[in-house]
């Protein structure tokens, strides 16, 4: 009864949104017809080459149009780490005793050492990258941190630092802030880039885009494996507790 | 027919969209596990980027990107939306910084009530 | 001026990810560089807002590029007010809990005061955000700041509460989502002030449907009936100063948000027959539940979402005296009620079932917190000469002056529903024979200070109204005039 | 037509195939190990061979040197994925088909499964 | 956790640069100056992070004698391989599915977990045959065209090849 | 070239299609990751094919990653099957 | 300077209350400074005029100034509050929370001429709700039945309250001012609608204090709950406070409204009724506070009768019972205190023959009941007289048959109190008790006192009145208004009653010696349950006394009457409310699925009723 007033309830709001959606129309240029009307895109797309000497536009808005928001982001992520390590906390804490039923079979194990660093450096690679091809700081991060998560899986004693993480995440974090605050000087405002922008698809372009974008990467890398490690990590305080 | 196949892909796309956040809709209204309930949250936000990032796709679009040889090779297409990546690369983020807190805390209601049942979990009412 | 506004996010960002790396070497600092923060941002917010009061309103560009293309944020009468509201109600927070988990290992008390500090920044941020997409990001930060202080005491039902918000909490995002894509994908623009004055271009259903959206999103916020479920449950689980908290500063910022939209971004006039719907749904239905409740924080979680309704209602008469009735009451309710949850905290400490009955007779053994709670209970059912009578009688002029006498008549019937529960509880504190053999705990120095400050603003209030009015008046004219803020976005620059 | 994309064609259409082949494969077998065998050969063999057959369609180094790096990977990962899923699947209890009779003997991992006591544990 | 001498420290670090560095230049699919410098920073700080880790193989690797056997390796690799897939192909089209499952086990000479990796996964990829799992040195694969359960043929059936080269390199 | 590009195409798509029904049919969780896993070496023959279609060479990267990604989880369901999680 | 009194009292009344924590005689002796300096302050210094002080708040003048009509009713209030305060002291001695006691004592003086004083809407609010919750306070002082008496005495007072803010935004929204007079002068202005709710949301307000029925029921449980020192307050003071406004509201709206004589005839019944009912109730009770209390409601619908009927002699009449009732009323309830503080009880069954062992006690109570009681030659009979005629003249023979019978009435219960208490055997258990302290008789016996001085004398009140009425608008008299009485005309314009009174008053005062005289001879010291005859311990029921069940029968006969029965729909209106919102909170289920369907549902509503709500 109770399955069939949600589905009817759910095919309401389904049916407005759907409406609103396919009257939009997919592939189209949707912005309302009105010499009023200057999309933003538009001005992302002309200055992130002419300006910013930022290849990947989306790079040059999550960095530098809208870095305020990534700020945010990254602050997000900070907190949820924090968070979780505030939710799961308990007294007795059993760090890195995580006893398995079946330790990962010795072919598991060692193609993990062996893919782990070619998979740290395609997450570099990718938030090296991040203004030049479609990666970023963000991308980048989660790769270096399924890199650190396969390695807690095939390595049930394999044990990553809290306070480590914990420093790479909050000089990561003060990096951007700092960035942040340096473009005050000359005048400016904060998050303006203040360092010389270089020439479209060369690696150093972009000004501060790279250097926060790179701060991003470490920072969202350090986190993600935070939360990873302290999940699975729970599993064996259960065991034990 | 470039036309009649748009408004199909309209209704395929935004429709499988908004179908899969009532999918996970569904999940977080009706599933008694708090496990579902959380999946049905991911659910609902991967339909959700699903449908921002379809938002901002236009016609023969290609990737906001101008990497080496775009200019040469790609430079006729319309690039689609690059805003609209940006918000959804931050609204993924966010999700997954929400999802995280969730699930830390079915952990913590586990550890309390060793259930995951909704109805079980409900000391604080009216 | 000491900083511009972007300070309020940046200085508490920058501490926040400095804290972990001072906590390795400095335990102590895990407290205290909370504190050094706000009370920097307390400075510079009063001193910017000497600045709006003579050079009018600050646009603050962000990453050089102006409004609309890049997020801006704007410090005026009506932001700054509410800013310089929040971060104070920060400082009282922090300085009522500094000592509050000394007993509590390093660990724990870090997290608590880094997510206290985003808590609060995550609201200034609410309110002082120009881009509404940028709104979203901060609405985050507050909301997972507060989902991790809900269930911060792990001993409790704490997560259940928790989970229940984050699930609203959710819902809300992503409804939130929907409504600023709609916007974009109309209007090209996340900047508030180009989105108001591209609105009226705006296709009216998809208008209407992406406000109502908005409505459901921040409702889940700034507690809405019925999306308000989470909060009652939510408010009696924190920790006392984060209920304080909650009350003070997050429901502030997210009914901003609300009121924003309606005021200045959309132009629907329907809104505020909406906002006086719902609201009064609010207040009835959260001051009904009020008064059947046996615990007290809950009880206090209760009558705070009916203050909340009232204010909607008074936000929904549309004028400038409504506007300023409304700015009233959650300056009061602002003060008012992390008194209640202070002191009630304090009554309640060692209860562990917090009821309201365990409090019997606590007067003789807490005077000092009992007479607070005593006034904060006076001063929030809007007896005067206390604080609550102002705000409550200047509502009540606006109300009249656009003739709802029904709705007088109805909040006024309301109002003696929270008299009958407040003076249930006072009566309880001082003239019931204590029952139970449980000791009054007592408040510690900072806790002490804070609770004085807010009863001498408390009676301060109720004495010299006048002393506040002038700020909210223009912060009620700034809200009002909506030119005034399309066009002041619009055309900054860098100077 | 250049020599690159006539080769290049080639290789995409065997990948392609090969793919093909890997999904009808993890269709039709009857169980677990066996989808298994289908999916990791031929859809390996079938990208390797369909990357492989894109860089040289394009023809120039980045492009070879990227599939390469690809196809290297592809052909590194796949193996152990399948590897661990058997396993897993295996030790989670599920038993492979035998068509023959002598079931035990067909079956010579089962021993170490069965005296391992942890596996009870984990049986579905 | 072993202990490590400088030398044998150095010499992991680097062939796992080089390793590394090789790997770089095909994701950057350039030498540009920048790139060059700045993978050389990632990936020696790489390295240095991960020598506890890297412990498949020392500077001996590089070799130009086990560089042959490896690309020796390849080659029957990829013969094995094709051939494995034909055989596959046929069995998934074929309307009556002609196989005859079950597991064989047989024992490897080979010392490092690496080896075994390595030819466990050209088992895998091989015909018909998938690694369950090592234990200690005894393989145990799953057939799907099972021709023998006797240890000793059933290695000479699906190892044999492999495990001489490899022998070699490891 | 692009009729094989096409035919390309349209027997990865046959393959997404057996393999989507396997994922669907189950009927055991192991079953439903093998289909995945088998998805996600089609989707990345795939992006590299469209990479090359649409002259986006940047697209490839994507299909690294996407691989990448795909065989950590793989790895990570497996382990939960074996109770490691 | 009327600030500085204000400041004073209040900064007395924190003062007292910390000083109170430190010393109790210190307590005690700033309670005595802040209660009669600033009313000394206040007689002496506020002379009647209209703006005394302004102050501006939110934009809103606060105008204080003292009207002939207030300053009649300020009058009252000093006088009684100074008598109370001194009765206080030795009171409260020994009780608990007298820091509090004081407090609120000092704030509900300073309130109450704050009310008389404010001649804006605002600052009357203001001073109404502080008299409200520092008598609140007062009310559940005692710690006994707190959250009945108590919690029901602040819902009537909030449910008046509200009334008032109620009209005085409406009254502002439409006039544009707060102030009373602009209310007074414009109330034509008001549009039709207005013009009846203003006025009847008035009359409930002040109703409500005034105890008229059915606004009632809170009062005689707060008066008897009260202690006594302040129940005399409450009773003579604070209540007259609810009459103040009904005068306001009476003269100055009502006769403004064609509709205005309806109102004020219905106004005028249910003061009638209010009288009768409770004199009936009074004769009822068994204690002495209830049986005050319920005298009080009855006085005060007198009051409220010749109020609303509003000929100069009714309001002439009105106002002199509204003085003389705070005296006597005064005198009696500290007469109940002094006993209670004497013996620990008020119950008429425990305590007996008093009157020799409280001399000074009986003789006050004595001259106050028969003021009470309407006897002449006491200040009772000048008002009661004066209201019969009024209400004749007026041709409404009912009322005055109805009051008629309450004041017939009211001379049982008055027997009632003087026997209970007074009279009948002296029994060992209260052989040790001792008269009153000085502190406390003396404030009682002045009251008792003046009442006599003003019923012989009534013009010296007259002076007064009459200036107050001509403020409310009646023609000048010149202090001769009572010339309108029948009876007082016969004197020509001399009043003259003190030879026929003096000798009923001789008469009185004989019969009281001679009851003093011949109790002390004649009594017999026996307990009421001294009944030698079957050895077994009589059940309360059966006590012997002939007080028991003294009204027996008179109770059966006016059961089906009163019953109270308009207490039981308020408590079942109650009941049913709490139910209600019980019912309602459960929507929170505690489920956090339930809530999102919520959040779901509430999301379609809006979708679908878009149209309706955004057009
Ligand atoms: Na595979
Ligand atoms: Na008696």
């Amino acid at each position: 009864m109770k399955k069939v007033l949600v589905i009817l309830l759910l095919a309401v709001v389904g049916f407005y949104l759907a409406d609103v959606f396919i009257g939009i129309g997919f592939g189209n240029d949707h912005f309302v017809k009105s010499d009023e009307i200057k999309p933003v895109k538009d001005i992302y797309l002309q200055q992130t080459v002419e300006n910013l000497k930022v290849s990947n536009a989306v790079t040059s808005i999550v960095v530098n149009f809208r870095g305020f928001d990534t700020l945010g982001e990254v602050t997000v992520l900070f907190l949820s780490v924090t968070a979780l390590g505030s939710i799961l906390y308990r007294k007795r804490h059993h760090a890195g005793d995580r006893s398995v039923l079946f330790s990962a079979s010795s072919i598991v194990t060692a193609g993990s050492k062996l893919l782990f660093p070619p998979i740290l450096l395609l997450g570099a690679y990718v938030f090296i990258h991040g203004h030049l091809s479609p990666g970023g700081g963000f991308q980048g991060g989660v790769i270096i941190a399924t890199g650190f998560l396969l390695m807690l899986l095939a390595y049930e004693n394999y044990t990553v630092s809290h306070n480590a993480l914990s420093i790479v995440e909050s000089f990561a974090g003060i990096t951007f802030a700092v960035i942040g605050l340096m473009g005050f000087m000359n005048g400016g405002t904060f998050l303006q880039n203040f360092l010389p922008v270089g020439t479209l698809n060369d690696l150093f372009s972009g000004g501060i885009i790279p250097i926060i974008y790179i701060a991003v990467g470490f920072k969202v890398a350090a986190e993600l494996t935070g939360v990873i490690y302290t999940v699975l990590n729970e599993k064996g305080d259960q065991k034990n507790g | 027919m470039d036309n009649t196949y748009y408004d199909l892909l309209t209704y395929v796309v935004y429709g499988s969209a908004i179908l899969v956040m009532l999918i996970g809709l569904y999940a977080v209204l009706v599933k008694k596990s708090l496990l579902k309930i959380v999946i049905g949250l991911s659910i609902v936000d991967s339909g959700l980027n699903l449908l921002i990032v379809s938002l901002g796709y236009l016609k023969n679009g290609t990737a906001p990107i101008f990497s080496k040889g775009f200019f040469e090779l790609a430079a006729d297409k319309p690039m689609v939306d690059p805003l609209l990546q940006a918000l959804v690369l931050t609204a993924i983020v966010i999700g997954f910084g929400v999802t995280a807190v969730a699930l830390s805390l079915v952990i913590r209601l586990w550890r309390h009530h060793h259930t995951l049942y909704i109805d079980e979990i409900k000391n604080l009412k009216w | 001026m000491v900083g511009t506004p972007v300070l309020f996010i940046a200085i508490p960002l920058l501490a926040a990810f400095l804290i972990p790396l001072l906590g390795m070497i400095w335990k102590e600092s895990v407290r205290i560089v909370p504190g050094l923060v706000l009370m920097y941002l307390m400075v510079l917010a009063v001193s910017l807002m000497g600045h709006v009061a003579h050079n009018g309103p600050i646009i603050e560009i962000i990453a050089g590029w102006a409004p609309p293309i890049g997020i801006n944020l704007v410090f005026n009468a009506f932001t700054g007010f509410l800013v310089t509201l929040i971060i104070f109600m920060g400082l009282l927070v922090w300085l009522y809990s500094y000592r509050f988990k000394s007993n509590v290992e390093y660990e724990p008390a870090r997290k608590y005061f880094i997510l206290l500090m985003m808590l609060v920044t995550g609201s200034t941020g609410v309110v002082l955000t120009g881009d509404i997409f940028n709104l979203f990001v901060f609405i985050e930060i507050t909301s997972i700041s507060a989902y991790a202080l809900t269930a911060f005491y792990t001993g409790r039902d704490s997560a259940e509460a928790s989970f229940k918000y984050v699930m609203m909490g959710s819902l809300a995002s992503t409804m939130l989502l929907i409504a600023i894509m709609l916007i974009y994908s109309q209007l090209g623009t996340l900047n508030m002030a180009d989105v108001a004055s591209k609105i009226h271009l705006m296709d009216p259903t998809l208008k209407a449907i992406s406000f109502i959206l908005f409505v459901v999103a921040l409702g889940v916020e700034a507690e809405i009936f019925p999306l308000n479920g989470w909060a009652p449950d939510a408010y009696a689980e924190a920790p006392g100063p984060v209920g304080a908290a909650f009350a003070g500063i997050v429901v502030k910022a997210m009914l901003y948000a609300l009121i924003r939209f309606t005021y200045t971004i959309f132009d629907l006039s329907g809104a505020f027959n909406l906002l006086i719907i719902i609201g009064l749904l609010t207040l009835v239905i959260a001051e009904v539940a009020a008064i059947r409740q046996d615990k007290l924080k809950r009880m206090l979680a209760y009558s705070s979402i009916g203050q909340m309704g009232l204010v909607m209602v008074a936000f929904g008469i549309g004028t400038r005296e409504g506007v300023f009735a409304a700015l009233f009451i959650m300056l009061n309710h602002a003060i008012i009620k992390p008194l209640l949850f202070f002191s009630g905290s304090y009554l309640v400490y060692h209860s562990k079932k917090k009821y309201i009955s365990d409090i019997d007779g606590m007067g003789k053994l807490a005077p000092f917190t009992s007479l607070l709670f005593a006034l904060g209970a006076f001063a929030i059912v809007g007896l005067p000469p206390f604080a609550g009578f102002w705000s409550k009688l200047s509502f009540l002029v606006a109300a009249a002056d656009n003739d709802m006498v029904l709705i007088i008549a109805l909040i006024l019937a309301v109002s003696i529903v929270e008299i009958v529960y407040y003076m249930r509880v006072v009566n309880r504190i001082f003239f019931f024979k204590r029952t139970t053999g449980l000791l009054a705990r007592r408040p510690t120095f900072n806790a002490y200070i804070v609770m004085s400050v807010l009863g001498i603003i408390v009676l301060m209030i109720g004495f010299f109204p006048d002393t506040v009015t002038g700020y909210i008046q223009a912060a009620a004219d700034s809200l009002f005039d909506k030119t005034q803020y399309i066009h002041s976005v619009l055309t900054a620059s860098i100077q | 037509m250049t020599y690159y994309e006539i080769i290049g064609g080639i290789l995409i259409t065997i990948g392609s195939i090969f793919l093909f082949l890997g999904g009808l494969g993890i269709y039709r077998m009857p169980d677990i190990f066996n989808r298994l065998q289908a999916g990791t050969k031929a859809t390996t063999l079938g990208a390797m061979s369909l990357i492989l057959g894109v860089g040289i369609m394009e023809g120039t180094w980045e492009w070879i040197l990227k599939s390469f790096v690809i196809i290297v990977y592809i052909a590194f990962s796949n193996p152990i994925s399948s590897h661990a899923l058997a396993r897993a699947t295996y030790l989670r209890g599920h038993r492979p088909y035998i068509k023959s009779e002598d079931k035990e003997k067909m079956d010579a991992y089962r021993e170490v499964v069965e005296n391992d006591p942890k596996r009870k544990e984990v049986e579905v | 956790m072993e202990t490590l001498t400088f030398n044998q420290k150095l010499g992991r670090f680097i062939v796992n640069w080089i390793f590394l560095m090789l790997v770089w230049i095909m994701f950057t699919t350039t030498f540009a100056s920048h790139e060059i410098l700045i993978g050389l920073i990632t990936t020696g700080l790489i390295s240095l992070f991960s020598i506890r880790l890297f412990t498949c193989c020392n500077i001996s690797i590089l070799s130009p004698v086990k560089i042959f056997w490896m690309i020796w390796y390849l080659g029957v690799f990829t013969v094995a391989l094709i051939k494995a897939n034909l055989d596959v192909a046929r069995r998934v089209i074929s309307p009556e599915l002609p196989i005859n499952p079950g597991i064989v086990k047989f024992k490897t000479k080979l010392k490092t977990n690496y080896a075994k990796m390595v030819l466990a996964n050209s088992i895998t990829l091989t015909p018909g045959t998938l690694s369950i799992d090592i234990v200690d040195d005894t393989f145990y694969i799953h057939w799907i065209d099972v021709k023998t359960t006797n240890p000793e043929e059933a290695f000479k059936e699906i190892a044999e090849d492999f495990e001489k080269v490899l022998l070699k390199i490891f | 070239m692009e009729y094989i590009i096409y035919l390309a195409f349209a027997l990865m798509t046959l393959g997404i299609i057996f393999a989507a029904i396997r994922f669907i049919k189950g009927p055991t969780a192991g079953d439903r990751v093998v289909a995945l896993d088998t998805l996600t070496t089609i989707s990345v023959s795939a992006l590299v094919l469209l990479a090359a279609i649409f002259q986006r060479f940047i697209y490839v990267d994507v299909a690294l990653v996407y691989g990448v990604l795909g065989f950590i989880g793989v790895i990570v369901i497996a382990r939960y099957l074996e109770g490691a999680l | 300077m009327l600030t500085l009194i204000l400041v004073i009292f209040l900064g007395g009344a924190i003062l007292t209350w910390l000083g109170r924590k430190i010393n109790p005689l210190l307590g005690d002796l700033l309670f005595l400074v802040s209660v009669i300096l600033p009313a000394t302050m206040f007689v002496m210094n506020i002379k009647v005029g209209d703006t005394i002080a302004q102050h501006t708040l939110l934009g809103i003048d606060l105008v204080w100034g003292l009207s002939p009509l207030a300053h009649l009713f300020s009058l009252v209030v000093v006088g009684l509050g100074v008598m109370l305060s001194i009765y206080s002291i030795s009171y409260m001695r020994g009780k608990e929370k007298v820091g509090m006691y004081y407090f609120s004592f000092i704030l509900s003086i300073m309130a109450m001429l704050g009310i008389l004083v404010s001649r804006d809407w605002i600052s009357f609010f203001i001073f109404w709700e502080i008299m409200t919750w520092s008598s609140y306070l007062m009310v559940i002082l005692n710690g006994k039945k707190v959250q009945s008496i108590g919690i029901k005495y602040f819902v009537f007072s909030a449910l008046g309250a509200y009334s008032m803010l109620m009209a005085l935004v409406i009254i502002n929204s439409q006039l544009g001012s707060f102030m009373l007079s602009d209310t007074f002068n414009n109330f034509q202005h008001l549009s039709p609608a207005n013009q009846i709710l203003i006025p009847v949301l008035l009359l409930v307000a002040f109703g409500v204090k005034s105890a008229v029925m059915p606004l009632h029921i809170w009062a005689p449980d707060a008066y008897s709950n009260s202690p006594m020192g302040y129940t005399a307050v409450f009773s003579g003071a604070l209540s007259k406070m609810g009459v103040y406004g009904l005068v306001l509201v009476i003269i100055s709206m009502t006769t403004q409204l064609p509709a205005g004589s309806l109102i004020r005839i219905i106004v005028a019944w249910l003061g009638g009724f209010t009288a009768a009912a409770a004199t009936l109730w009074a004769i009822t009770q068994d204690d002495g506070k209830k049986l005050l209390a319920w005298s009080s409601i009855g006085q005060l619908g007198y009051i409220v009768t010749g109020v609303a009927i509003g000929t100069p002699l009714a309001m002439l009449a009105a106002m002199f019972l509204v003085v003389v009732h705070a005296l006597f009323k005064g005198s009696l309830f500290m007469a109940v205190g002094a006993i209670e503080k004497q013996t620990g009880t008020t119950d008429f069954k425990e305590v007996n023959g008093l009157i020799r062992k409280m001399p000074v006690t009986f003789i006050s109570s004595l001259l106050s009941i028969i003021a009470l009681a309407g006897i002449p030659p006491l200040a009772g009979f000048v008002s009661k007289w004066m209201l019969y005629e009024a209400l004749i003249q007026n041709h409404n023979y009912l009322l005055v048959v109805l009051l008629f019978f309450a004041s017939t009435a009211a001379f049982l219960y008055a027997y009632k109190f003087l026997h209970g208490y007074f009279l009948g055997q002296e029994e060992p258990e209260w052989a040790h008790v001792k008269e009153a302290p000085m502190s406390m008789t003396i404030p009682m016996l002045l009251l008792a006192l003046t009442t006599f001085v003003l019923g012989t004398w009534p013009q010296l009140l007259f002076n007064s009145i009459d200036s107050a009425m001509q403020y409310l608008g009646y023609d000048a008299t010149n202090g001769k208004l009572w010339t309108d009485s029948v009876l007082f005309s016969q004197w020509g314009d001399k009043v003259a009653l003190q030879p026929v009174l003096y000798a009923i008053i001789a008469v009185f005062l004989f019969f009281a010696i001679f009851l003093y005289f011949k109790g002390r001879k004649a009594t017999r010291y026996v307990t009421t349950k001294d009944i030698s005859t079957s050895g077994e311990i009589p059940k309360e029921w059966e006590n012997l006394t002939f007080k028991v069940n003294f009204m027996q029968p008179f109770e059966r006969a006016i059961e089906p009457f009163l019953k109270r029965q308009i207490e039981k729909y308020y408590l079942g209106f109650g009941k049913g409310m709490e139910a209600l919102f019980d019912f309602t909170r459960r929507i929170y289920t505690g489920n956090g699925q339930t809530y999102a369907i919520y959040a779901i549902v509430f999301l379609a509503l809006l979708l679908i009723f878009r149209v309706s709500l955004f057009g």
